[in-house]
Protein backbone atom coordinates (compact mmCIF):
# COMPACT_ATOMS: atom_id res chain seq x y z
CA UNK A 1 0.00 0.00 0.00
CA UNK A 2 1.50 3.27 -0.47
CA UNK A 3 0.19 5.90 1.81
CA UNK A 4 1.54 9.13 0.00
CA UNK A 5 -0.84 11.50 2.19
CA UNK A 6 1.32 11.03 5.68
CA UNK A 7 4.84 12.27 5.20
CA UNK A 8 6.93 11.48 7.86
CA UNK A 9 8.92 14.08 10.55
CA UNK A 10 12.27 13.98 9.85
CA UNK A 11 12.56 12.72 13.70
CA UNK A 12 11.00 9.79 12.30
CA UNK A 13 14.00 9.36 9.92
CA UNK A 14 16.46 10.00 11.95
CA UNK A 15 16.29 6.68 14.23
CA UNK A 16 18.86 7.59 16.60
CA UNK A 17 19.29 4.90 19.50
CA UNK A 18 17.49 7.22 22.32
CA UNK A 19 16.79 6.00 25.92
CA UNK A 20 14.36 3.96 27.06
CA UNK A 21 12.39 6.68 29.05
CA UNK A 22 12.61 8.90 25.97
CA UNK A 23 9.34 8.94 24.21
CA UNK A 24 9.31 8.77 20.60
CA UNK A 25 8.05 12.46 19.22
CA UNK A 26 6.46 12.47 15.45
CA UNK A 27 5.17 15.93 15.44
CA UNK A 28 4.25 17.93 12.14
CA UNK A 29 2.04 20.11 10.69
CA UNK A 30 0.71 19.46 7.08
CA UNK A 31 -0.28 22.00 4.15
CA UNK A 32 -1.97 18.76 2.42
CA UNK A 33 -5.05 16.57 2.66
CA UNK A 34 -4.35 14.49 5.93
CA UNK A 35 -5.22 10.96 6.05
CA UNK A 36 -5.21 9.88 9.61
CA UNK A 37 -5.71 6.31 9.39
CA UNK A 38 -2.62 6.35 7.02
CA UNK A 39 -0.40 7.79 9.64
CA UNK A 40 -1.55 5.43 11.90
CA UNK A 41 -0.70 2.77 9.87
CA UNK A 42 2.58 4.44 9.11
CA UNK A 43 3.13 5.13 13.02
CA UNK A 44 2.32 1.61 14.51
CA UNK A 45 4.78 0.11 12.02
CA UNK A 46 7.61 2.05 13.72
CA UNK A 47 6.29 1.37 16.92
CA UNK A 48 7.22 -2.11 16.35
CA UNK A 49 10.47 -2.07 16.72
CA UNK A 50 10.24 0.04 20.33
CA UNK A 51 12.31 -2.01 22.77
CA UNK A 52 9.89 -4.22 24.30
CA UNK A 53 8.30 -4.03 21.20
CA UNK A 54 4.43 -2.94 20.27
CA UNK A 55 3.25 -0.68 23.20
CA UNK A 56 0.23 -1.99 25.35
CA UNK A 57 -1.83 0.77 24.94
CA UNK A 58 -2.83 3.25 22.84
CA UNK A 59 -5.08 5.99 22.62
CA UNK A 60 -5.97 8.37 19.41
CA UNK A 61 -8.08 11.30 18.53
CA UNK A 62 -9.22 13.04 15.15
CA UNK A 63 -10.68 16.43 14.38
CA UNK A 64 -12.34 17.25 11.47
CA UNK A 65 -13.86 20.22 9.91
CA UNK A 66 -17.51 21.00 11.16
CA UNK A 67 -20.06 21.66 8.42
CA UNK A 68 -21.39 24.43 10.30
CA UNK A 69 -20.23 27.94 11.38
CA UNK A 70 -19.93 29.07 15.18
CA UNK A 71 -22.94 31.05 14.36
CA UNK A 72 -24.57 27.85 12.20
CA UNK A 73 -24.00 28.73 9.26
CA UNK A 74 -23.32 26.23 6.17
CA UNK A 75 -19.13 26.37 6.69
CA UNK A 76 -17.41 26.84 3.02
CA UNK A 77 -13.74 26.66 4.25
CA UNK A 78 -11.78 26.75 7.38
CA UNK A 79 -8.81 28.66 6.73
CA UNK A 80 -5.82 27.55 9.82
CA UNK A 81 -3.33 30.20 10.38
CA UNK A 82 -0.57 29.78 12.13
CA UNK A 83 2.83 31.28 13.67
CA UNK A 84 5.85 29.61 11.79
CA UNK A 85 8.48 28.43 13.75
CA UNK A 86 7.35 29.11 16.86
CA UNK A 87 3.97 26.79 16.72
CA UNK A 88 6.42 23.78 15.85
CA UNK A 89 8.86 25.16 19.37
CA UNK A 90 5.61 24.83 21.02
CA UNK A 91 4.28 22.09 20.09
CA UNK A 92 7.30 20.37 20.45
CA UNK A 93 7.42 21.44 23.99
CA UNK A 94 4.40 20.64 24.89
CA UNK A 95 4.68 17.30 23.27
CA UNK A 96 8.07 16.48 25.75
CA UNK A 97 6.28 17.55 28.63
CA UNK A 98 3.10 15.82 28.00
CA UNK A 99 4.18 12.48 26.82
CA UNK A 100 6.50 11.73 30.43
CA UNK A 101 5.46 8.32 31.00
CA UNK A 102 4.40 7.35 27.71
CA UNK A 103 6.66 5.77 24.62
CA UNK A 104 5.34 7.63 21.89
CA UNK A 105 3.84 10.50 20.33
CA UNK A 106 2.21 11.24 16.75
CA UNK A 107 0.72 14.70 16.31
CA UNK A 108 -0.62 16.00 12.66
CA UNK A 109 -2.00 19.58 12.30
CA UNK A 110 -3.17 21.01 9.46
CA UNK A 111 -2.56 24.87 8.18
CA UNK A 112 -3.74 26.18 5.33
CA UNK A 113 -7.32 26.05 3.55
CA UNK A 114 -9.54 22.61 4.62
CA UNK A 115 -13.12 21.69 3.69
CA UNK A 116 -15.79 20.57 5.87
CA UNK A 117 -14.89 16.95 6.94
CA UNK A 118 -10.85 17.53 6.07
CA UNK A 119 -9.57 16.05 9.44
CA UNK A 120 -7.33 19.09 11.47
CA UNK A 121 -5.55 17.20 14.10
CA UNK A 122 -4.55 13.85 15.11
CA UNK A 123 -2.95 12.83 18.36
CA UNK A 124 -1.77 9.56 18.79
CA UNK A 125 -0.29 8.42 22.12
CA UNK A 126 1.47 4.75 22.50
CA UNK A 127 1.86 3.86 26.38
CA UNK A 128 2.61 0.87 28.65
CA UNK A 129 -0.98 1.31 30.10
CA UNK A 130 -3.91 2.84 29.21
CA UNK A 131 -4.08 5.58 31.70
CA UNK A 132 -0.95 7.54 30.33
CA UNK A 133 -1.94 6.96 26.73
CA UNK A 134 -5.31 8.15 27.65
CA UNK A 135 -3.99 11.12 30.11
CA UNK A 136 -1.42 12.32 27.63
CA UNK A 137 -3.68 12.44 24.38
CA UNK A 138 -6.01 14.51 26.01
CA UNK A 139 -3.20 17.16 27.05
CA UNK A 140 -1.85 17.31 24.40
CA UNK A 141 -4.94 18.03 22.40
CA UNK A 142 -5.87 20.74 25.27
CA UNK A 143 -2.65 22.31 24.93
CA UNK A 144 -2.47 22.60 21.35
CA UNK A 145 -6.17 24.38 21.47
CA UNK A 146 -4.78 26.76 23.96
CA UNK A 147 -1.27 26.94 24.26
CA UNK A 148 0.02 26.54 20.45
CA UNK A 149 -0.44 29.80 17.88
CA UNK A 150 -2.77 28.49 15.57
CA UNK A 151 -5.65 30.38 14.27
CA UNK A 152 -8.76 28.83 12.97
CA UNK A 153 -10.52 31.00 10.12
CA UNK A 154 -14.48 30.41 9.37
CA UNK A 155 -15.32 31.26 6.00
CA UNK A 156 -19.09 31.68 5.28
CA UNK A 157 -20.79 33.57 1.93
CA UNK A 158 -17.69 34.64 1.20
CA UNK A 159 -16.32 36.36 4.51
CA UNK A 160 -14.04 35.08 6.55
CA UNK A 161 -14.56 35.29 10.39
CA UNK A 162 -11.92 34.52 12.86
CA UNK A 163 -12.94 32.50 15.87
CA UNK A 164 -12.17 33.43 19.22
CA UNK A 165 -11.63 30.63 21.70
CA UNK A 166 -12.59 27.21 21.14
CA UNK A 167 -15.55 24.69 21.73
CA UNK A 168 -15.92 23.46 24.97
CA UNK A 169 -14.67 20.19 26.17
CA UNK B 1 13.54 44.81 16.17
CA UNK B 2 10.99 43.24 14.39
CA UNK B 3 7.28 43.03 15.06
CA UNK B 4 4.55 40.61 13.90
CA UNK B 5 0.67 40.85 14.00
CA UNK B 6 -1.24 37.55 13.17
CA UNK B 7 -4.67 36.71 11.98
CA UNK B 8 -7.52 39.27 13.73
CA UNK B 9 -5.29 41.66 14.94
CA UNK B 10 -2.66 41.80 11.80
CA UNK B 11 -5.90 42.55 9.19
CA UNK B 12 -7.05 45.38 11.90
CA UNK B 13 -3.62 46.87 11.57
CA UNK B 14 -3.05 46.39 7.81
CA UNK B 15 0.26 45.34 8.75
CA UNK B 16 1.56 41.72 9.48
CA UNK B 17 5.75 42.49 10.01
CA UNK B 18 7.07 46.02 10.57
CA UNK B 19 10.50 46.50 12.20
CA UNK B 20 10.42 49.08 14.74
CA UNK B 21 13.14 51.75 16.32
CA UNK B 22 14.21 49.86 19.62
CA UNK B 23 15.06 52.64 23.09
CA UNK B 24 16.52 51.52 25.85
CA UNK B 25 14.01 49.94 27.90
CA UNK B 26 11.75 49.56 25.03
CA UNK B 27 8.63 46.88 26.41
CA UNK B 28 5.94 45.36 24.31
CA UNK B 29 3.30 47.33 26.20
CA UNK B 30 4.55 50.30 25.11
CA UNK B 31 4.71 49.19 21.75
CA UNK B 32 1.39 47.80 22.58
CA UNK B 33 -0.41 50.97 23.40
CA UNK B 34 1.25 53.11 20.23
CA UNK B 35 -0.35 50.70 17.83
CA UNK B 36 -3.46 52.42 16.13
CA UNK B 37 -6.59 51.21 17.45
CA UNK B 38 -5.37 48.29 19.95
CA UNK B 39 -7.61 45.44 20.85
CA UNK B 40 -8.08 45.13 24.28
CA UNK B 41 -4.70 43.98 25.74
CA UNK B 42 -6.25 40.98 28.55
CA UNK B 43 -7.25 39.39 25.07
CA UNK B 44 -4.00 39.41 23.59
CA UNK B 45 -0.55 37.31 24.27
CA UNK B 46 2.99 38.43 23.77
CA UNK B 47 5.80 36.31 22.40
CA UNK B 48 9.24 37.20 22.09
CA UNK B 49 11.50 35.20 19.98
CA UNK B 50 8.85 32.56 19.63
CA UNK B 51 8.18 31.95 23.31
CA UNK B 52 5.31 33.51 25.63
CA UNK B 53 6.73 36.60 27.47
CA UNK B 54 5.00 39.15 29.47
CA UNK B 55 4.00 42.53 28.25
CA UNK B 56 6.57 43.78 30.61
CA UNK B 57 9.58 42.31 29.56
CA UNK B 58 12.91 44.42 28.90
CA UNK B 59 13.24 43.98 24.78
CA UNK B 60 16.42 43.55 22.81
CA UNK B 61 17.71 45.15 19.16
CA UNK B 62 17.34 41.70 17.38
CA UNK B 63 14.20 40.47 19.04
CA UNK B 64 10.63 39.22 17.39
CA UNK B 65 8.35 40.61 19.25
CA UNK B 66 4.39 38.91 18.12
CA UNK B 67 1.27 39.85 19.56
CA UNK B 68 -1.15 36.79 18.81
CA UNK B 69 -5.20 36.81 19.61
CA UNK B 70 -6.71 34.11 21.30
CA UNK B 71 -5.21 31.14 19.88
CA UNK B 72 -7.75 28.37 18.58
CA UNK B 73 -5.97 25.71 17.26
CA UNK B 74 -6.68 21.22 17.16
CA UNK C 1 -8.60 -3.56 -0.31
CA UNK C 2 -9.93 -6.60 1.43
CA UNK C 3 -9.90 -6.45 5.19
CA UNK C 4 -11.41 -10.31 6.44
CA UNK C 5 -10.51 -9.71 9.97
CA UNK C 6 -13.06 -7.18 10.42
CA UNK C 7 -16.49 -8.71 10.14
CA UNK C 8 -19.13 -6.20 10.99
CA UNK C 9 -22.06 -6.74 13.30
CA UNK C 10 -25.37 -7.57 12.49
CA UNK C 11 -26.73 -4.51 13.93
CA UNK C 12 -24.02 -2.76 11.64
CA UNK C 13 -25.92 -4.46 8.57
CA UNK C 14 -29.30 -3.53 9.38
CA UNK C 15 -29.32 0.18 8.48
CA UNK C 16 -32.99 0.61 10.03
CA UNK C 17 -33.33 4.13 9.96
CA UNK C 18 -32.89 5.40 13.38
CA UNK C 19 -33.81 9.02 15.27
CA UNK C 20 -31.49 11.30 15.41
CA UNK C 21 -30.37 11.40 18.44
CA UNK C 22 -29.80 7.45 18.75
CA UNK C 23 -25.93 7.18 18.37
CA UNK C 24 -25.01 3.81 16.16
CA UNK C 25 -23.46 0.96 18.29
CA UNK C 26 -21.34 -1.71 16.51
CA UNK C 27 -20.60 -4.29 19.02
CA UNK C 28 -18.70 -7.58 18.46
CA UNK C 29 -16.68 -10.11 20.21
CA UNK C 30 -14.23 -11.92 18.05
CA UNK C 31 -12.44 -15.07 18.03
CA UNK C 32 -10.12 -14.21 15.52
CA UNK C 33 -7.25 -12.00 15.11
CA UNK C 34 -8.14 -8.45 15.13
CA UNK C 35 -7.09 -5.57 12.80
CA UNK C 36 -8.07 -2.58 14.89
CA UNK C 37 -6.91 -0.04 11.79
CA UNK C 38 -8.92 -2.28 9.65
CA UNK C 39 -12.02 -2.17 11.46
CA UNK C 40 -11.68 2.07 11.71
CA UNK C 41 -11.34 2.15 7.69
CA UNK C 42 -14.72 0.25 7.64
CA UNK C 43 -16.62 1.84 10.21
CA UNK C 44 -15.34 5.53 8.75
CA UNK C 45 -16.92 4.71 5.66
CA UNK C 46 -19.94 3.90 7.83
CA UNK C 47 -20.02 7.20 9.33
CA UNK C 48 -20.10 9.30 6.54
CA UNK C 49 -23.51 8.53 5.62
CA UNK C 50 -24.61 9.44 9.19
CA UNK C 51 -27.10 12.42 9.32
CA UNK C 52 -24.71 15.68 9.06
CA UNK C 53 -21.54 13.67 7.67
CA UNK C 54 -18.72 12.35 9.45
CA UNK C 55 -19.32 13.63 13.04
CA UNK C 56 -16.24 16.23 13.89
CA UNK C 57 -14.33 14.26 16.84
CA UNK C 58 -13.50 10.47 17.04
CA UNK C 59 -11.64 9.28 20.18
CA UNK C 60 -9.90 5.32 19.57
CA UNK C 61 -8.45 3.00 22.24
CA UNK C 62 -6.60 -0.19 21.27
CA UNK C 63 -5.33 -2.55 24.32
CA UNK C 64 -2.96 -5.23 22.87
CA UNK C 65 -1.70 -8.13 24.89
CA UNK C 66 1.53 -7.76 26.85
CA UNK C 67 4.99 -9.53 26.37
CA UNK C 68 5.02 -10.20 30.21
CA UNK C 69 2.79 -12.08 32.45
CA UNK C 70 2.28 -9.78 35.80
CA UNK C 71 4.70 -11.41 37.48
CA UNK C 72 6.59 -10.37 35.33
CA UNK C 73 7.56 -13.27 33.01
CA UNK C 74 7.71 -13.72 29.42
CA UNK C 75 4.30 -14.63 28.01
CA UNK C 76 3.53 -17.64 25.92
CA UNK C 77 -0.25 -16.92 25.25
CA UNK C 78 -3.43 -14.92 27.01
CA UNK C 79 -6.46 -16.66 27.14
CA UNK C 80 -9.83 -15.04 27.31
CA UNK C 81 -12.77 -16.25 28.44
CA UNK C 82 -16.27 -15.10 28.52
CA UNK C 83 -20.14 -15.88 29.70
CA UNK C 84 -21.58 -16.40 26.09
CA UNK C 85 -24.96 -14.38 26.24
CA UNK C 86 -24.12 -12.19 28.83
CA UNK C 87 -21.27 -10.74 27.87
CA UNK C 88 -23.04 -9.40 24.95
CA UNK C 89 -25.86 -8.58 26.78
CA UNK C 90 -23.46 -6.41 29.37
CA UNK C 91 -21.63 -4.65 26.50
CA UNK C 92 -24.98 -3.56 24.79
CA UNK C 93 -26.22 -2.49 28.11
CA UNK C 94 -23.03 -0.61 28.97
CA UNK C 95 -22.53 0.85 25.15
CA UNK C 96 -26.08 2.12 25.63
CA UNK C 97 -25.61 4.09 29.00
CA UNK C 98 -21.69 5.08 27.72
CA UNK C 99 -22.92 6.25 24.02
CA UNK C 100 -25.27 8.82 24.83
CA UNK C 101 -24.60 12.24 23.60
CA UNK C 102 -22.33 10.84 20.81
CA UNK C 103 -23.12 9.50 17.47
CA UNK C 104 -21.66 6.28 17.26
CA UNK C 105 -19.58 3.74 18.47
CA UNK C 106 -17.51 0.83 17.69
CA UNK C 107 -16.27 -1.91 20.04
CA UNK C 108 -14.52 -5.14 19.10
CA UNK C 109 -13.03 -7.26 21.82
CA UNK C 110 -11.38 -10.81 21.45
CA UNK C 111 -12.13 -13.66 22.77
CA UNK C 112 -10.18 -16.88 22.60
CA UNK C 113 -6.41 -17.71 22.49
CA UNK C 114 -3.74 -14.52 21.61
CA UNK C 115 -0.51 -14.15 21.50
CA UNK C 116 2.11 -11.26 22.98
CA UNK C 117 1.21 -8.03 20.72
CA UNK C 118 -2.41 -9.23 20.06
CA UNK C 119 -4.62 -6.73 20.09
CA UNK C 120 -7.39 -7.74 22.65
CA UNK C 121 -9.62 -4.36 22.48
CA UNK C 122 -10.63 -1.31 20.36
CA UNK C 123 -12.95 1.17 21.61
CA UNK C 124 -14.01 4.03 19.29
CA UNK C 125 -16.21 6.50 19.57
CA UNK C 126 -17.64 9.32 17.35
CA UNK C 127 -19.42 12.78 18.78
CA UNK C 128 -19.89 15.91 17.61
CA UNK C 129 -17.34 17.00 20.27
CA UNK C 130 -13.89 15.75 21.76
CA UNK C 131 -15.72 15.94 25.29
CA UNK C 132 -18.57 13.25 24.52
CA UNK C 133 -16.00 11.10 22.53
CA UNK C 134 -13.40 10.73 24.64
CA UNK C 135 -14.74 10.53 28.11
CA UNK C 136 -17.84 7.71 26.47
CA UNK C 137 -14.45 6.00 24.74
CA UNK C 138 -12.90 5.70 28.77
CA UNK C 139 -16.04 4.96 30.39
CA UNK C 140 -16.75 2.07 27.64
CA UNK C 141 -13.14 0.31 28.57
CA UNK C 142 -13.18 1.09 32.63
CA UNK C 143 -16.83 -0.83 31.93
CA UNK C 144 -15.35 -3.48 29.86
CA UNK C 145 -12.44 -4.33 32.07
CA UNK C 146 -15.17 -4.30 35.46
CA UNK C 147 -18.41 -4.96 34.30
CA UNK C 148 -18.38 -7.43 31.11
CA UNK C 149 -17.76 -10.96 31.65
CA UNK C 150 -14.51 -11.71 30.73
CA UNK C 151 -11.79 -13.55 32.18
CA UNK C 152 -7.54 -13.33 31.31
CA UNK C 153 -5.44 -16.42 31.89
CA UNK C 154 -1.71 -15.99 31.11
CA UNK C 155 -0.03 -19.05 30.21
CA UNK C 156 3.66 -18.94 31.17
CA UNK C 157 6.13 -21.87 30.98
CA UNK C 158 2.80 -24.22 30.40
CA UNK C 159 1.15 -23.08 33.49
CA UNK C 160 -2.03 -21.01 33.43
CA UNK C 161 -2.86 -18.55 36.18
CA UNK C 162 -6.32 -16.43 35.93
CA UNK C 163 -5.58 -12.47 36.11
CA UNK C 164 -7.76 -11.45 38.99
CA UNK C 165 -8.61 -7.86 38.13
CA UNK C 166 -6.83 -5.32 36.26
CA UNK C 167 -4.20 -3.10 35.90
CA UNK C 168 -4.59 0.53 37.54
CA UNK C 169 -5.84 3.15 35.71
CA UNK D 1 -32.50 -24.94 37.45
CA UNK D 2 -29.07 -24.63 36.26
CA UNK D 3 -26.10 -23.27 38.10
CA UNK D 4 -22.36 -22.22 35.88
CA UNK D 5 -18.81 -21.66 37.12
CA UNK D 6 -16.75 -19.14 34.96
CA UNK D 7 -13.04 -18.90 34.69
CA UNK D 8 -10.86 -19.79 38.14
CA UNK D 9 -14.28 -21.07 40.11
CA UNK D 10 -14.77 -23.52 37.12
CA UNK D 11 -11.50 -24.71 38.11
CA UNK D 12 -11.43 -24.98 41.67
CA UNK D 13 -14.49 -26.71 41.32
CA UNK D 14 -13.79 -29.30 38.55
CA UNK D 15 -17.35 -28.54 36.68
CA UNK D 16 -18.48 -25.63 35.10
CA UNK D 17 -22.67 -26.28 34.20
CA UNK D 18 -24.98 -28.06 36.92
CA UNK D 19 -28.11 -28.71 37.17
CA UNK D 20 -29.36 -27.93 40.68
CA UNK D 21 -32.70 -28.99 42.63
CA UNK D 22 -34.79 -26.54 43.01
CA UNK D 23 -36.85 -25.85 46.10
CA UNK D 24 -39.00 -22.72 47.47
CA UNK D 25 -37.39 -19.40 48.42
CA UNK D 26 -33.82 -21.17 47.51
CA UNK D 27 -30.94 -18.13 47.35
CA UNK D 28 -27.83 -18.28 45.16
CA UNK D 29 -26.13 -17.73 49.04
CA UNK D 30 -27.59 -21.12 49.51
CA UNK D 31 -26.07 -22.29 46.79
CA UNK D 32 -22.88 -20.98 47.14
CA UNK D 33 -22.69 -22.12 50.68
CA UNK D 34 -23.06 -25.68 49.17
CA UNK D 35 -20.02 -26.01 46.95
CA UNK D 36 -16.96 -27.66 48.54
CA UNK D 37 -14.21 -25.19 48.91
CA UNK D 38 -15.78 -22.02 47.77
CA UNK D 39 -13.77 -18.81 46.82
CA UNK D 40 -14.53 -16.01 49.53
CA UNK D 41 -17.76 -14.95 48.35
CA UNK D 42 -17.12 -10.77 49.00
CA UNK D 43 -14.40 -11.80 45.52
CA UNK D 44 -17.27 -13.33 43.46
CA UNK D 45 -20.43 -11.81 41.65
CA UNK D 46 -23.66 -13.55 40.85
CA UNK D 47 -25.64 -13.20 37.66
CA UNK D 48 -29.65 -14.97 37.29
CA UNK D 49 -30.89 -15.30 33.81
CA UNK D 50 -27.10 -13.07 32.40
CA UNK D 51 -27.76 -10.11 34.83
CA UNK D 52 -26.20 -9.05 37.72
CA UNK D 53 -28.15 -9.75 40.88
CA UNK D 54 -27.96 -10.17 44.73
CA UNK D 55 -26.50 -13.38 46.56
CA UNK D 56 -30.19 -13.33 48.51
CA UNK D 57 -32.18 -12.88 45.36
CA UNK D 58 -35.31 -15.82 45.64
CA UNK D 59 -34.93 -18.10 42.60
CA UNK D 60 -37.01 -19.82 40.31
CA UNK D 61 -37.13 -23.01 39.12
CA UNK D 62 -36.27 -22.23 35.25
CA UNK D 63 -33.84 -19.78 36.35
CA UNK D 64 -29.63 -19.78 35.03
CA UNK D 65 -27.47 -18.60 37.93
CA UNK D 66 -24.04 -18.38 37.41
CA UNK D 67 -20.74 -17.36 39.67
CA UNK D 68 -18.65 -14.86 38.20
CA UNK D 69 -14.56 -14.39 39.65
CA UNK D 70 -13.31 -10.81 39.47
CA UNK D 71 -13.74 -9.83 35.98
CA UNK D 72 -10.36 -8.46 33.97
CA UNK D 73 -11.68 -7.95 30.53
CA UNK D 74 -10.38 -5.42 28.15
Amino acid sequence: MNWPSCRRSVEAERREPVEATMPRLDLQLLTTTLDPLACLVAWQRQLADLPGGMPAAEAHFIGRVRGVSGQGLPLEALELEHYPAMAERRLQELAKVTAQGTAAVLVRHRIGQLRPGDVIVLVAVAADRRGPAQRCGQALLEGLKHEVPFWKREWVNGVGTWVEGNTPL
Amino acid sequence: MRVKLFAGLRERAGWGERTWPHSAGLTPHQIWSQLPDPAPAHSVRVAINHSFASFETPLNPDDELAFLPPISGG
